[in-house]
């Protein structure tokens, strides 16, 4: 019996044991569920080991001689002060590292993309530049954006106008949640599609192989 | 309360004991309540669902950003009966949580919630801040759309074109 | 040295990685890759220390015999095999990949799968139209559901030669409501995005630092 | 006492889970045994993506990401897979990674396949960089140097030294960024590739990301997009190969058709339950 073979078999059994979690918790299922945190933990640690810490940071500085990622690494090590409570405190350096950079590059790159793009888009389309269609179109993603926008205005009471405007955008966001709905419907579908796949067609193919 | 992320689960034993501390129960906080499960987003799911079917808890908060398991936890929670509050970013989410949720906190309102509860100046002042900026993109929208209503294109000072 | 140590570093790996957008200079751009260089080892080393708390969280709970001990034993067995193999014949051959392919994989799929009973059911049991709002929601997911699947796309009229069709509709609630409602979310949480950048690297927001920060 | 009229749609609201379970597994397994093969329209979306992929020369190097994990390789492996044939049958060279430590699996099976149909040699044709922790960072950095964010391929032989990337550093000199991600990684992309450095990016997404990058394909953001299953059965039609995704439609079909229902009955359960309600306190 190939490894292939044997693996297919392991998937299946494995496959059916976390399927039996829709009839109810059962401990064949308890079984696979605390096998898979194990697995994929394991899994996850010598990756990112290998990735974080030998790839990203050893090869490069024994091998490659790249002596500027030492600081990298002395912030890796003030990290696992986390583990003694008493020096917990040094951990701070490494943790105030990590969230300001990532807070220093997102903002000009968020303001431009998520923001001032989008509102770009939103604009009105030169008058006869665009088909009646699509001119409608953009006219109603206008409104929608607006009434959104005032919908999540939190400064001002929503009453008179502003309640108003604020009603049309939860409308409009109800038919963007019910869009999200219908698409993962679609989504969650083409996994159990995938899963069946493999039972009706890679599982019959190894037992054909054991058969032989 | 099962973490997913260790640098969240790290943070949230801080905030948690400071919460404990807040209000005098210092003595009451268990390191251990706040632990980590896995990276797997499926195996956190389920670890999360059986301790909501073994353990009955009476309320669930689901605050934060939700991937896919978002459904898995607001089914489960929903047929235990308990009472559901959900606040997420996470919009793919949201309709589920909708759905399943006595009360559901769409995206900005979670952290608008935040600052209602703290009456906290520095948040204060960031939600201010961030509504000043939504009236100017307000603004832009109605100026600018009728700027380009007769033939000025306000989009190149956005950065329109910044697609090569 | 405790609270302003780190807020000053902060500070100032923050105004490093914000300022390097707009200036082409050399020296800055070198500060800046480095910082990317260190990160991603940082993040390296706390994902280690995130499995490490889990393997102390299931040993407690075999030391103490807590409920579903027996299951703990099971988690931490499968964690040691992946290291041991992992660390003794590598990641490319021996069981390392071979229990990714046949047993992470497909149950970490099936688990996911489970979503489309789950969906089916909540459909059935939780789906409402208890209010506008809330019928809205199930009618335009009743349209794009119908309309981007084979079955859907043939249930339309033909106006003269072209044929409307559920995935007409459905294409329109995608590009123009679907659109509005994404493009608004995204401005709102943005904004509040950089909001909490700017709070961080001034220092303003601490909490991430824990205790007396 | 609860009045007679309501029994059977009271029996509507208290049908057991596990029978709904049992209806969607039958309408998702029956088509897979006796396929219908029904047609499929093709989305502008779908078509822009494979036009992006067409505009590539061969020879070029383009960078393909893998950023999903198993759970959504039903719906995500059959897009890789044909974007590797789309590319490999053109001559169009590969450098592929993954910002998930679980995609690195799921890459190295679907090069491996892509790989051997086309008889592409590793080093030249193709390569796999691996996983880096923290994507972000990843992004950004590889507008500054690929090589600078991964000094080593997955098997630790050093990048300089790979054919296929002399002369290809920048995004600049990377014509096309393909993602074919999971969560909100597509997004990503955007935000720090497309945001410093302008790069061309299409991706291929879950369905569930799908819905959410709209307003990023209608301001040029994302230049092409393919949605779930459905797009990448659509896809796998434009390059001229069916694979999963369109074996995948007609189940596909029947189960959207078989939620419709249930969103219908449990509503119609639901309303006649208000009106029986209703008329109870006005007596």
């Amino acid at each position: 019996m190939s490894a292939t073979d044997a693996g297919v078999i392991v998937a299946a059994v494995l496959t059916l044991a976390i399927f039996s979690f829709l009839y109810r918790d059962n401990p064949f299922y308890r079984f696979a569920e605390s096998l898979l945190v194990g697995v994929s933990a394991g899994y996850y640690v010598v990756h990112y080991f290998d990735s974080g810490v030998v790839h990203k940071f050893w090869v490069p500085v024994v091998q490659q001689k790249q002596f500027w990622l030492l600081p990298g690494g002395l912030l890796g090590l003030l990290m696992l002060a986390r583990l003694w409570p008493r020096v917990q405190w040094i951990s701070r350096f490494a943790i105030a590292f990590y969230v300001a950079a990532w807070s220093g590059y997102l903002i000009p790159s968020v303001l431009q993309e998520r923001i001032l793009k989008q509102v770009a888009g939103s604009l009105l389309p030169a008058a006869g530049s665009a088909s009646l269609g699509a001119f409608l179109g953009a006219a109603l993603v206008l409104c929608g954006v607006v009434a959104i926008l005032v919908y999540f205005y939190f400064s001002a009471e929503h009453r008179g106008l502003a309640g108003r405007v604020s009603r049309v955008g939860i409308l409009v966001l109800m038919l963007g949640f019910g869009a999200s709905f219908g698409y993962t419907v679609m989504g969650r579908l083409s996994l159990l599609i995938g899963r069946f796949q493999f039972l009706f067609q890679d599982l019959p193919a190894s037992l054909r192989h054991l058969s032989h | 309360m099962p973490n997913r992320d260790p640098i969240v689960m790290t943070v949230a034993q801080e905030v948690i004991r400071d919460a404990y501390a807040a209000v005098g129960r210092a003595e009451r906080f268990d390191a251990n309540d706040i632990y980590y499960t896995t990276q797997s987003q499926f195996g956190y799911a389920a670890a999360v669902c059986g301790v909501m079917l073994r353990e009955r808890t009476a309320t669930h908060f689901f605050i934060g950003h939700f991937y896919a398991e978002a459904l898995v936890l607001a089914e489960t929670g929903n047929a235990t009966g308990a009472i559901q509050i959900a606040g997420t970013d996470a919009d793919s989410q949201l309709p589920f949580f909708i759905c399943a949720c006595d009360y559901t906190l769409i995206g900005e309102e979670l952290y608008a919630g935040s600052v209602y509860l703290s009456r906290e100046p520095l948040l204060l002042g960031a939600l201010k801040g961030q509504d000043a900026a939504k009236a100017a993109i307000l603004a832009i929208l109605l100026i600018g759309s009728l700027l380009s209503l007769f033939g000025v294109a306000p989009g190149r000072w956005l950065g329109a074109g910044g697609t090569p | 040295m405790k609270r302003t140590g780190p807020v000053l570093l902060g500070f100032l790996v923050g105004m490093l990685m914000l300022i390097q957008y707009f200036t082409p200079n050399r020296w800055i751009e070198a500060r800046y890759n480095n910082v990317l260089d260190w990160k991603q080892v940082v993040f390296g080393v706390t994902l280690i220390l995130g499995v490490l708390s889990l393997l102390l969280h299931h040993g407690r709970l075999i030391r103490r015999r807590a409920s579903g001990w027996g299951y703990s034993w099971v988690t931490v067995a499968g964690l040691s095999v992946m290291i041991v193999a992992g660390v003794l014949r590598g990641k490319e051959h021996g069981p390392y990949p071979w229990m990714f392919e046949y047993v992470q994989s497909p149950m970490q799929a099936t688990l996911f799968a489970l979503l489309a009973f789950y969906v089916a059911s909540a459909s059935y049991r939780a789906f409402r139209a208890r209010s506008l709002p809330a019928g809205l929601l199930l009618i335009a997911g009743v349209i794009v559901m119908l309309g981007r699947v084979p079955l859907g796309e043939m249930i339309g009229f033909h106006a003269g030669e072209r044929f409307y069709s559920l995935a007409t509709l459905s294409d329109w609630v995608l590009a123009v409501p679907n659109l509005a409602a994404k493009r608004g979310i995204m401005i709102g949480v943005g904004l509040g995005m950089t909001a909490t950048a700017i709070k961080i690297i001034l220092g303003i927001e601490r909490t991430y630092l824990g205790k007396g920060a | 006492m609860a009045p007679t009229g309501s029994a059977w749609h009271e029996g509507l609201s208290r049908v057991d889970r596990r029978v709904l379970f049992l209806a969607v597994a039958a309408a998702v397994a029956l088509p897979l045994l006796f396929p219908l093969n029904l047609p499929i329209r093709i989305s502008q979306e779908a078509r822009a993506f494979h036009r992006e992929m067409e505009g590539v020369a061969p020879g070029r190097v383009i960078l393909l990401s893998f950023d999903y994990e198993p759970d959504t390789m039903a719906e995500l492996d059959p897009m890789s897979l044909a974007v590797l044939r789309h590319a490999f049958g053109r001559g169009v060279r590969v450098v592929a990674m993954t910002t998930y430590a679980g995609g690195v699996g799921i890459a190295e099976r679907i090069l491996a396949q892509a790989a051997a149909e086309a008889g592409k040699s590793y080093g030249t044709d193709y390569a796999f960089l691996g996983y880096n922790p923290d994507y972000s960072a990843t992004m950004l950095r590889i507008g500054e140097s690929l090589r600078g964010a991964y000094p080593t391929d997955n098997y630790g032989r050093p990048t300089d030294e790979l054919p296929l990337l002399q002369g290809v550093d920048r995004y600049a000199e990377i014509p096309l960024v393909v993602t074919i991600s999971a969560s909100a990684l597509s997004e990503y992309w955007v935000i720090w590739a497309g945001g410093k450095y302008h790069a061309r990016i299409i991706a291929g997404n879950t369905a569930i990301q799908a819905v959410l990058i709209y307003p990023f394909l209608q301001t040029g953001q994302l230049a092409g997009m393919l949605g779930g299953l459905k797009g990448a059965a659509e896809y796998e039609r434009l390059v001229g190969r069916d694979g999963a995704g369109v074996r995948g439609m007609d189940a596909q079909s029947l189960a959207h058709f078989l939620i419709v229902l249930f969103i219908l009955l449990g509503n119609l359960g639901y309303l006649l339950q208000r009106r029986v309600r209703a008329r109870e306190t006005r007596v």
